[in-house]
């Protein structure tokens, strides 16, 4: 998409800004699986520091999440590829 | 600097619109990673692996997904040339 | 507010950020939109192709919220353009 | 460059302003969506109209945002000064 | 951590980016409020004015999560710099 | 400018990295705003006080977080030494 070959600062810069959405896209996910598993896994505010029912808990959550994600970055990514397949054909 | 590609584009704008794509589908993953947790994962933890059922309902709530987004944007195209 | 005539590059950024912005802002609406309909439509995980009902729901759903959209867009830009001459009177 | 409007503040910190500003005010849009549908939209998708209840309960819920919004400005505006 | 001294200009962006960081802090706190006092105390739409009820609610609302979020802040600063002197003993 | 510091890191990924860092934090603070509201504030606004009980709860809930963030981080460095 992007061929300007020779235009070397442009692709400097988006090799960059990928790099940047990488460990952002990294940091989303590990935030939002930090909340999730606080929020399905502590309900008890009785003590300061997690139950060993939590820590059961948040340790399967972490794997099964983990495994969710990857799950869905699989299937999210075949879609994906189908879809750019079928708006090249349409010359969109 | 070339000339080729994308015709007459400014390269800089080229870079915002590619960062305008890649955040969009950034932000549909996110989206759709949320919703499929809550559609699919119902047996929470009572175990570190996806059931089966989890994992079938996964493929397909992303399945379902992407025909979800093709429909609302055939919808708007619609709507948009309509108004024109 | 920012009528600096003759600092041209100032108003091209902010022509260039107002376009970014619209353009975010569609997306922001957009995926909103197939979020909430996928939501409120989609609960039947036994196939893997969006059933009539759910079509129905998902073709209701779109034209509904963009009513919806329409309509607070509306009443926002009211409410705030009367903000805006309260908050001018006042000097701020 | 000019010299008028905005007496000394710097160029590119008046563009960060006006950046920020519109970005408040596409956040209090977006969030006052969600909240209007959560409220108003009862009858889900019986049909592809809102209702009449429906539009006059999204008028007022846009109205009574704004109250909240001036509420609690103002609060925050007297604690500040409460603090100082 | 960043003490390149002499390399003014670094510090003077990140002095800046500190400042909109701040500001876009306050304005997320804010905004989330908004909606928050919104959601827990408006549910009455035979009106296009709040109510006395609402109006005290929000009030609370206002004070009661202005006090939360300080609360919160304390204790995540001191939880934060725990964390960031373990990870020095560790060596990160 | 300088050479001290960072050892080689270019300026501009410091800054970049520095930025994203704190975009970190914020957000972290963000979301545990969110989570303590919902586990907390039980008696929502028949005062403007936060109760005994609700101020010993968002203590704890703030430790307890900080604590799920521990674990599941080191988890994810195993995982990901397991990977490789």
């Amino acid at each position: 998409m992007y061929n300007n070959y020779g235009a070397s600062y442009q692709e400097q810069r988006l090799q960059q800004m990928m790099e940047q959405k990488q460990l952002k896209d990294f940091m989303r996910m590990y935030s939002n699986l930090v909340s999730r598993c606080f929020e399905d896994c502590v309900s008890d505010f009785t003590s300061n520091t997690l139950n060993d029912k939590e820590l059961t808990c948040v340790n399967r959550c972490t794997l099964k999440n983990m495994k969710l994600n990857e799950r869905i970055g699989q299937r999210f990514a075949e879609e994906n590829a189908k879809l750019m397949e079928d708006q090249a054909k349409m010359g969109r | 600097g070339g000339g080729m590609g994308q015709a007459q584009m400014d390269p800089n704008a080229q870079l915002a619109a590619a960062e305008q794509e890649m955040e969009m589908v950034t932000d549909m993953f996110a989206r759709l990673g949320d919703l499929c947790y809550k559609k699919c994962l119902i047996q929470r933890y009572s175990d570190e692996e996806l059931t089966k059922a989890e994992s079938v309902c996964t493929d397909r709530c992303v399945a379902k997904y992407f025909q979800v987004n093709r429909d609302v944007s055939e919808k708007l195209a619609k709507l948009s040339q309509a108004n024109q």
